[in-house]
């Protein structure tokens, strides 16, 4: 199935593009889909420990199951204000 | 309680947004709170801050702690926030924040709540420009 | 720290104290409180609220205030405070205070604080005027 | 020597005026000072407790002692805000 991964901030930057499509099996986990997007992103990898995730609107866990066609935010610490 | 949110690119107009303050004969308390862009960051000197913002999961987000909030003052009337996004010069309101309540001590620790628990969820990022 | 204090019996317009501020490239936090007369005290109806102050002592007391202000936090450059006496009717404000500082927490504080050692030392009494 | 008393807030309606001179001798302090007044205006007396007492714009403890031409302010908690 596929789902689409946003990047935000200097994520793009380091990603090189602002969007990434992965095809995953079903039961695909985001903790699964973040060894695929460091595998295909080398200079996001080291940063895993403070990336946030998000899938729609809400942050999801590691664990978490993905469906199609999810998008998934990966972004870095946020900071509004 | 009233919820005001606003993500915008226009100039956050203080005086503006406090002509239009609506308060019931409750309100006791207005706790206004303006996040101002300093001219240096770590030291540098810096012409503004560019903000970038995931608008549509930033309202989302501000909007579940607006319901958080809710719950923990049940008393608070309203609350308006706006977020400048884009370009915002040195001297200029990145944040504006209004809470109105019966009583002093819950405007002051929702407003305090509410900007903490901003800057850990709400997906609003920062690019510092050189001056 | 500037200081800028008014105990005065004219209407607190705080769109335009807010239209006057005066903060520095330093600045990051404006913090503003207004507290605003309820319509009704101890459950009962009220028109609004007299002021008495004791000026002259009130004037003093204030001063002190900012002065241990300034010490416990030397990083805020401002605050300006108005307090309103004689009759207040129902909904304007009696109070108004702006603390201006580089960061946020400290301007939290120090308002909080202000506002509480004011409520402890300051002489001004209230006369609740029925409705 | 005179010392010059004024009452503030519903103190004056209890004293039943705004100001009151005492005439003490040397060395009397604002502990005394109340004594005096509690006998003059017995519907003070009872408020003894939550009386807060100034010489001039400052606040004063019972212990202080008062000087000729004084201005001692009597008044309840303040409420101002």
């Amino acid at each position: 199935m596929i789902v689409n991964v946003q990047f935000w901030s200097f994520f793009k930057e380091l990603a090189g593009c602002d969007r990434s499509s992965f095809n995953v099996s079903p039961g695909t986990t985001v903790g699964q889909l973040q060894d695929l997007i460091a595998a295909r992103f080398p200079k996001l990898s080291g940063l895993r420990g403070s990336t946030l995730v998000a899938v729609g609107v809400d942050y999801q866990p590691a664990h978490h199951v993905l469906s199609e066609n999810d998008l998934i935010s990966i972004f870095p610490p946020v900071q509004g204000g | 309680m009233r919820r005001q949110l606003s993500i915008g690119s226009e100039l956050i107009d203080e005086a503006v947004l406090i002509a239009r303050r609506d308060a019931s004969h409750g309100i006791g308390a207005a706790l206004c709170f303006s996040g101002l862009v300093r001219g240096s960051e770590d030291s540098v000197q810096i012409g503004g801050i560019e903000y970038e913002a995931f608008s549509e999961m930033a309202t989302h987000q501000f909007h579940r702690l607006f319901d958080e909030l809710e719950r923990r003052w049940p008393m608070i009337e309203s609350v308006r926030l706006v977020h400048r996004v884009g370009w915002v010069p040195v001297g200029e309101s990145s944040l504006w924040l209004e809470v109105l309540s019966p009583h002093r001590a819950e405007s002051f620790a929702a407003g305090q709540w509410l900007i903490d628990e901003m800057k850990r969820v709400v997906p609003i990022w920062k690019r510092i420009q050189k001056g």
